[in-house]
């Protein structure tokens, strides 16, 4: 599925809460099934700064797709974070790079993500497009 | 005597126009006063009263609307003055806030006082901005910053406190309460026991004086120093109280504008006090909403809003225990205005999102205090901070509201 | 292109409502923008909404309020930066003024790069808070405060500030506009002279922002710092722009509150640009009031605020000096903002009392740049500073107003 | 005559003018009538400090009672100057010091000598009272 088709899903998928309780609980046991970071890579230079719970996000590269898992002390702030790799999660670096992130204004979770905001999910989004940024560069030389 | 009543409480919640909105459709229980408290009716119409009728840059102007604006502005000296029970107006300087005030402090005392090897004695559980600064001018100077300890309930201990006396630290900086645990610090006594060594002391009020009746010469303090936007007072203005004889002695720190007396290309004469710590164009509406804010509190009756936050800061406290994991941070026998605490199993950001949901602004973190966290093995706490114009029915809500989150997140 | 028509004039004096008011029956000439301006209505309103609505303490908080707030913090910087055209808007910092950006850089600056003997490149015209911590910088490392002088009609000989860069002073701080002559500094000849020597440039902006787009990668400097209350916004807000490349290598100057990132008792590392030299609670009224008045330049547009203002300021020029015993203190070629004078036989105050009583606002003295007044032998001088909304009709009054105050006293 | 009377003496002297423009008109002409402080003490040491114009002032003691001379290059801030001292000079330490300066409220020139003002003819005020505070220890010693 392309980044698009994936937002769609995640956006269909939480259109039938109307209620910010099961947005929520949904939410959070999306956190419970992130794919999980290897132990030995959640060390502080896996780290994402600036948020009040601790993340560790990681990257893996094959067949010029990425592949993200994480963890992060915080359950809603995982919960995000799944929601995040699920969509950017097996893309190409060029897809990653062009993508935009409004699907989560759209669930209503808007608070999460405002580019404004200074929360570390906004550096997080970030990091994965650095990451991708990375392996563009490497894959053109 | 007693609390708030109920009309009491409802007048004066009607002097506050934050609180009368709702946030994703309930009705803002705002608990969040530890780190900024919201601005009655009367100290915004000050400001905007200034802005639209008595805007004027101050001092030195001959001209009508900077005569009174000076005037206003100097009102409001003596009255800070007055509200904390200092000797003279001329020990009142007005700051951006307690940060600056603090920074102040250790530059100009620090270059006043010390030498090589010097230290400040401070407790664990700073703020901060009652830390850094001491932590980097001892630094500077191949000092060792003494730390008083916290017991398990976030007390200093006394014994432990009169030892680092004895080991002759240049001055005393404690918080007189603490942002991240409640506790009460009996300074009256600690002062003392510091002046018996002949070390000066620095309160750090930023947590206190919007909740008891602070006098300064009474307790003796060498610098007393708060925030106007923890008082009901706007942002960008704070008090820096000092001793004359320490302020006379102390250079100045920032230069420029009314802060000199004569000055050349190659030499300049400093003013006098105040304005010699007071350098550039002060935030005349900022001092002038500071000036309302304490007419609000002495209106109000400080005492009363004071015993009115314990009873309801006591009455959060019984029922949060009830909840299962509950963990509570702090749990000094003189405590006000904060409750932290951590529940088993969920990290405080999950609960202050789920607590926001339901309408419940409370502090989540390490509350600028990330040693006390450190003493605490938690990532950070949940804070619920009060105020005068919270309720019981606002903390019933709010307990429910954790108790909902925890069921949620476990 | 022209000023503002008589209708677009009127409509902007209407956002004012502090111009629309009598001073001892008089109406109110406001002449005196250079010390402040008033404020638009939009940015008094901007400051009620926030303390209305909006109040919270920002960065760090989960809960709702602190997120907006932390919003509207933010934006306000992206869009100072597009102000100022800086490239990114972490360079960007918030300051409380002019004073304190500049004494920011002083401290900081010069813990990065000054040892024994270093020097600081400064103007004869230079206001003290672009002065003095220059003077005392230079002073605490025993070097000279080197000063290009001015000639008699208030201007910067180039040769000798060429000169003058040949001794590899380690920064030139220079003011875009005098505050005391209306003296204009072509300052982007002066950045690239400096630069051609490998030495970079401060330049203080306080009396420029608001009559002038700036460009600060066009002009290429260093840094360039003003403040709010001079440019329609806020007191106690001011900003520090800084090329990234200085920001990042200078230590920060302040500690506490949000600058730190992790804090033990013992070390602290410091959180990256812009926070480094945030500490403590910042004025976020202030910061979106900034904001408000930065709409109403480009609303109103600044290069027509400009135009309309050199058209008043050299009608006023010519009237005046057609009065017997003037003299003009400032006859630079390119001026901006004010007017400076004494009459023979009088006294400055006698002068500024005596328009005050004629409902004319002005500022007397030595407007805090004392060596200008010693350079031109003058105990201080009458200044009228413009603005976008004064007329034509009140630089009338203002001259007959002098005319009528001089017969009085000669 | 006491300082009361004196006091009640100019305010009806101000109070035939009803213009501001005559208030002034006659203080400038006070202004030129000060009585002139001798050349050798214009010296900073009698300068009061605070003012926009230099004021000296200088004071001695005679038979008790304390007599002021000042200039100033400012002539309004002369004529207020002026009209302190026809008020205070000549009268015995403890009558300066019980006066209060009132009369220059109501004669119109509040804004001349309103204590907060931080301008410098409230330090004259001040330093007025203060010779006086010295001569009244001295003689009291
Ligand atoms: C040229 C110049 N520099 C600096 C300043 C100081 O500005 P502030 O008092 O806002 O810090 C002023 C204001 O008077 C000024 O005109
Ligand atoms: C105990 C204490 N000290 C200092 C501060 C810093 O105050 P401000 O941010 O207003 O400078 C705070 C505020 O968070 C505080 O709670």
């Amino acid at each position: 599925m392309t980044i698009q088709e994936i937002q769609e899903q995640i956006v269909s998928e939480f259109s039938v809460f109307d209620d910010w309780l099961d947005k929520y609980n949904y939410l959070i046991e999306m956190g419970k099934e992130v794919p999980r970071i290897d132990e030995r890579f959640k060390t502080n230079n896996h780290l994402i700064s600036g948020c009040q719970s601790r993340v560790w996000l990681h990257a893996e590269n094959r067949e010029s797709k990425i592949y993200f898992t994480a963890d992060s002390d915080a359950v809603i702030t995982k919960g995000i974070v799944n929601l995040l790799i699920r969509v950017f999660s097996g893309q190409s670096p060029e897809a990653i790079l062009d993508a935009d992130t409004n699907f989560i204004e759209q669930i209503g979770l808007k608070e999460h993500l405002s580019p404004t905001r200074s929360n570390g999910l906004v550096s997080m989004v970030k990091q994965m497009k650095l990451y991708a940024q990375v392996y563009k560069l490497k894959q053109d030389n | 005597m007693n609390g708030f009543t109920a009309s009491e409480l409802n007048e004066l919640r009607n002097q506050f126009p934050a609180l009368h909105q709702s946030i994703y459709g309930k009705p803002l229980i705002y608990l969040d006063n530890a780190a900024t408290t919201q601005k009655p009716q009367l100290v915004i119409d000050r400001i905007t009263k200034y802005y639209t009728f008595e805007n004027c840059n101050i001092h030195r102007g001959v001209h009508y609307l900077s005569q009174e604006a000076t005037a206003a502005y100097e009102d409001v000296r003596a009255k800070v003055a007055g509200f904390i029970h200092a000797a003279k107006s001329e020990e009142v300087i007005f700051t951006r806030g307690t940060t600056e005030s603090i920074n102040l402090i250790a530059s100009s005392f620090g270059k006043l006082l010390f030498e090589t090897g010097d230290s400040v004695l401070i407790t664990g559980m700073e703020h901060h901005s009652n830390l850094v600064p001491w932590q980097q001018l001892c630094k500077n100077h191949n000092g060792e910053l003494l730390v008083a300890e916290l017991d398990e309930r976030g007390e200093v201990s006394m014994e432990q406190y009169g030892k680092l006396l004895e080991q002759k630290p240049k001055l005393v900086a404690i918080t007189h309460i603490s942002n991240a645990l409640g506790t009460v610090n009996p300074i009256k006594e600690m002062i003392a026991m510091a002046h018996a060594n002949d070390i000066p002391v620095l309160i750090d009020g930023a947590q206190s004086v919007a909740h008891m009746r602070i006098d300064v010469q009474e307790l003796d303090c060498d610098f007393f120093v708060f925030s106007g936007h923890k008082m009901y007072g706007p942002m960008g203005v704070g008090v820096l109280y000092g001793k004359q004889k320490w302020l006379e002695q102390m250079p100045p720190w920032q230069f420029g504008g009314e802060m000199v007396d004569q000055v050349s290309l190659h030499e300049t004469t400093f003013n006098q006090l105040p304005f010699k710590f007071e350098a550039g164009t002060p935030n005349v509406a900022g001092v002038l909403g500071l000036g309302a804010a304490i007419d609000f509190l002495q209106q109000t009756d400080l005492e009363k809003i004071g015993l009115h936050e314990m009873i309801i800061l006591n009455y959060a406290l019984e029922k949060l225990k009830s909840i299962p994991g509950i963990r509570i941070i702090g749990n000094a026998a003189e405590r006000a205005g904060v409750i932290s605490f951590v529940v088993e199993g969920t990290h405080p950001s999950d609960i202050g999102t789920l607590l926001d949901k339901m309408g419940v602004a409370v502090r989540t973190g390490h509350h600028c205090a990330q040693p006390v966290m450190t003493h605490f093995n938690v990532p950070g706490t949940v804070r619920a901070s009060f105020a005068a114009y919270n309720s019981l029915a606002e903390a019933d809500i709010f307990v429910e509201a954790v108790q909902k989150a925890v069921n949620m997140l476990c």
